[in-house]
């Protein structure tokens, strides 16, 4: 069953005016959460916001039932969650989409992430961890203030970072970081998480060195559960919806135009 | 615990809520929410003959206390309905309703037959409403006389209970009511979509990809009632009133303009347990004001 | 600064912005908030030829993103306006367009034969849409052969700009704007607003004493722009677009979607100023997308 | 000219769950407020509202550009107007409608007030004093709990109290206090505000004991300021704007049912 409750918020952490981490305490006990799944955010009392707003679960304390979410400032929805005050409460509906895949015979694989994209990779980063896996995070922003969590990520694994203005890590998108043309470039997977030209390219990489590469879609959502089809993505198979048989690809499973 | 039963033509319903087409798939996804035998009805995503991939995306988009959507009837077919979903969700106990379309009123036809003999598809809802494709048959929808083509065909075909969808897209919607009901409808449905468009004003281009789509939510809901108000004293058949429908209070402005049974559609979206708490806050109001059924407030409304 | 002038028929209007009728007065109380010749018009509340009251009490509802209005046309008769409210507001540099209604073609005619004279008012706008009484004319407006008779029975007696306000509840709006456009229109303006109806579910009564109302407001803009668009494909003359505009950004939309010019209507009541923050947001938008004019927008969504 | 301005919150002070005042402050000079103006307060954020709400303006401190309002929780609108906090801005437009006539030809008058109908009366308490006549105020409620600015009121006048339930002053409605059958009962005038069956119960005394009555209307508005021409009440000259012509009227004038 699905989680569907007035979380209390225990703590919002900006780190710009425009990312912050907000944390929320669950009535009840959380479900497992597998890395990808989102949660569907209903922002109340904001003039011209009806509908839920979807956000990747960032990380989850069980023990004492907290949820939490990295949320960059879009349009409303996204400025006034970062307004709701300590102890206010938000609906939330989770767990929900699908998640990447964790397979014990991968030994070292590659997790990119940009903007927002980075949220689902902390749960991500934790259950390589478990499974022995060794991971190299690539995170990639337009300059310094964008490159958030890096020491948390460090805690799973190597820590490589692009800026466009080369204000932190090298210079340039994720797509051109060295990591690619160097000549230890052995991973057995690659993740994918940002802005759809970023994930278009990645996936073009690891489609050239025969990588099996899973992004996580975007799209306008109504529901977050399967039942409008609003937030479809074409693929192999026909259309599928990002919010259920998603967000989760495997790239070369998706009919993007690359 | 107030009376909750309603009859629509020679159905009884358990309770009046049922959840409107393309707003709950096929019941599977809400499984995981909550019991869904508890709902009066499931009129199920709207069918066609064939496989639809529906529109490309973008297909939603949010609006002023509603949304437009631009789905475009995607369904795997009638029957990969009838192999593969219908076994799934033939033991609930509630209505199952299916939702017919076509773009020909041979492919009514055909869709129809084949749902003749699924036993727990105890009606059928035909969708001459639906703005976002030839196959919605909205261009049936929005004139009396291919209404009542379509209708009357249906009608010769099933022998279980027809429920017509109508388009609020017309000028006169007693007109059409009648139609459908001379051409044999056992009871009406209303309303479909509005057509609307969104605009991204900063990229100069329509949000939808099909540019133009079907308006749904609270924004819509005082045309709904008005329509189904005037259907409401346009035609004898029992009416089932959709639209922007959110919480108990809606439900029961529309069972006073006249429905037996509403459908929560858009709502679904944004709780997925609004139509639990709407079966609940019924009863309560027919409690509060001492009224023993749902039935006696229908059609109440005083004017 | 960007070229805010735009021109509808032969008339230059100073910016695309002005005021929906009804929803601003006759202007005059609205001085004691702005300046009113920074409009680019005024369309003033709708005018008949006697004296009306209007609807008895109560006249409003508050819906989910808009409002129901059922005013029924209060104003004191055209010649109340011409000799008591014509003389206040005739120095205003700013159009004055008069909102013309009638319950026959002949009321229709007696009214704007005198507003012939009226040197300040420019144009008319021919009100065949206001769905609350018979003399606002919406009969008129939902069928293409009435709305092709009052237009040409007062393009006969009218020889300046003649704008014709069409109603959205109809199947087919474009086959109404080509009617009126070959019956003599100079300028199409729409929507007016949509038939729709509230009801208090404790009372089980209507809110409005006339039952249904016009709805207005944010919640009919989906609906609006989509009429713009298809008018606009359908016609030559130029569109004034109406319809739940709050902010530039609406506003904007119309102008990709067809509309030289926009009237503000419901939005007045919840910010005075709202107008004169359209008309800043409109010229902000076109400079920050390097356009140098208004002009340059209309029609421009890429689709 | 109008003030259309955001006004900031100053103070809330609850007597009961259902009755507030809420002070504001203007960023500019309060204009001169007549005893019976109102404002038009847009309630932002709050799903449902979409209009502004129409209040009397209660008090005003024209040196601390101080404005206040007695609101009476009925629904959405007048609940959260209660739930802004300090420092929260408040969109106003003021001062609307007319205002109670003060004539220095009268000696003594009644002002009768029920429920948030009480709200005019201090600035016409005010003006009355100032004007030397003699005021005496009867305020009406369901019970002790509703009775509130009593203390406020005795600085202008006489204060009378009637409830319903007889927990405090007279038992019964305003209508029903003895001071109407009192052998000294002598107003040049009587003020009414409040649910219109009160209103027109005074309305009817005043007519009988040929004593002229003026009474502040509600009404549903639109706009608050003319143009929309939804909150008219039938008069001996027609339709009149309860906004614009109104809110208040000589009892006399009005077409009332009564
Ligand atoms: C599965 C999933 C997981 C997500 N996880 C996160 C996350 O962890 N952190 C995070 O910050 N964001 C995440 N997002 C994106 C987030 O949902 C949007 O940024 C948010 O919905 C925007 O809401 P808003 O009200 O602020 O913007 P709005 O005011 O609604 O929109 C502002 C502008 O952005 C565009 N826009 C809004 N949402 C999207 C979208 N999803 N795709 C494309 N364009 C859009 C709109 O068209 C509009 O032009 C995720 C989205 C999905 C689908
Ligand atoms: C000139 C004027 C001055 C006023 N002064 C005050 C004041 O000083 N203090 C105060 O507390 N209130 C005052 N009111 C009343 C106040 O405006 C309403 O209580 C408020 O608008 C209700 O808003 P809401 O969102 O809480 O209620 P809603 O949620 O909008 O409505 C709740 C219910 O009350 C009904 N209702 C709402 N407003 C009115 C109305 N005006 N007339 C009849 N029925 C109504 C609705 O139909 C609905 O059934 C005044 C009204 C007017 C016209
Ligand atoms: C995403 C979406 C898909 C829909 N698909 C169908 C459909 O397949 N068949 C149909 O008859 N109506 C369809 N509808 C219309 C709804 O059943 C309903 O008539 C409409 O949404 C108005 O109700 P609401 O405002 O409660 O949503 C769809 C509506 C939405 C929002
Ligand atoms: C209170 C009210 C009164 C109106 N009166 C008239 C009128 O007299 N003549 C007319 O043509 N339209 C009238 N209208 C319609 C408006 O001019 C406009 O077409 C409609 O409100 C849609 O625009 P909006 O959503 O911006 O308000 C009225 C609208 C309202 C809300
Ligand atoms: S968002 Fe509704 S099906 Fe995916
Ligand atoms: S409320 Fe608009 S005229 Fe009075």
């Amino acid at each position: 069953m699905k989680v569907v409750a007035d979380h209390k918020v225990v703590n919002i952490q900006y780190f710009s005016e425009e990312n912050y981490v907000i944390q929320m305490e669950s009535p009840v006990d959380i479900p497992k959460i597998k890395p990808g799944n989102f949660a569907e955010i209903k922002v109340d009392n904001t003039p011209g916001v009806f509908l839920r707003r979807p956000f990747s679960i960032l990380d989850v304390d069980y023990e004492n039932k907290l949820i939490s979410f990295y949320v960059k400032v879009i349009g409303k929805g996204t400025r006034y969650i970062g307004l709701y005050e300590i102890g206010d409460q938000i609906n939330l509906i989770y767990p929900l989409g699908n998640s990447f895949t964790v397979s014990d015979k991968d030994r070292k694989v590659l997790i990119v992430g940009g903007g927002s994209g980075i949220a689902p990779f902390i749960l991500l980063g934790k259950e390589m961890v478990k499974n022995g896996i060794e991971a190299t995070f690539l995170i990639g922003g337009r300059s310094q203030r964008d490159i958030i969590l890096t020491k948390e990520f460090a805690k799973y694994g190597d820590v490589l970072v692009t800026t466009e203005d080369g204000s932190l890590g090298e210079k340039g998108l994720v797509t051109q970081h060295s990591v690619f043309i160097s000549p230890q470039f052995k991973y057995d997977r690659i993740y994918a998480c940002g802005p759809d030209p970023m994930m278009k390219a990645v996936a073009i990489i690891a489609q050239q060195k025969e990588i099996t590469c899973e992004v996580s879609l975007e799209n306008t959502m109504a529901c977050g559960f399967g039942i409008c089809l609003c937030c479809v993505t074409a693929t192999q198979e026909g259309n599928k919806r990002v919010c259920l048989e998603g967000p989760v690809f495997n790239s070369r499973y998706l009919k993007w135009q690359i | 615990m107030a009376d909750l039963k309603v009859k629509i033509h020679n159905l009884e319903f358990k309770n009046p809520v049922t959840v409107a087409s393309g707003t709950f798939g096929f019941g599977e996804e809400m499984a995981e929410f909550f019991d869904l035998s508890l709902l009066g009805g499931i009129f199920v995503k709207g069918l066609t003959i064939k496989n639809r991939e529906g529109h490309v995306y973008p297909r939603m988009a949010e609006t002023p206390s509603g949304m437009l959507n631009a789905v475009g009837l995607q369904n795997k077919g009638i029957d990969y309905f009838i192999d593969h979903i219908y076994p799934n969700i033939k033991h609930l106990d509630t209505h199952i309703i299916a939702n017919v379309n076509g773009s020909t009123v041979e492919e009514y036809i055909e869709v129809t037959e084949k749902l003749n003999d699924l036993e727990k598809v105890t009606a059928i809802e035909l969708n001459i409403s639906c703005p976002n494709v030839k196959e919605g048959g909205m261009l049936f929808g929005i004139s009396c006389p291919s209404a009542i083509a379509v209708t009357d065909a249906i009608r010769k075909v099933y022998k279980k209970t027809l429920i017509v969808k109508l388009s609020p897209n017309v000028t006169d919607i007693a007109e059409m009511a009648r139609a459908v009901e001379g051409a044999g409808a056992d009871s009406i449905s209303l309303i479909n979509t509005l057509l609307g468009m969104a605009i991204n004003a900063e990229k100069r281009k329509p949000i939808l990809s099909t540019i133009t789509g079907g308006l749904s939510g609270p924004a819509i809901k005082p045309v709904a009632l008005r329509m189904v108000w005037q259907v409401y004293h346009a035609v004898k058949v029992p009416i089932i009133g959709i639209g922007g429908i959110m919480n108990a209070t809606d439900a029961i402005e529309f069972f006073l303009a006249g429905s037996s049974a509403i459908q929560v559609g858009t709502a679904n979206f944004i709780d997925p347990m609004a139509s639990l708490k709407i079966i609940d806050g019924i009863n309560e109001y027919l409690n509060r004001h001492s009224f023993q059924s749902v039935n006696e407030i229908i059609g109440l409304l005083e004017t």
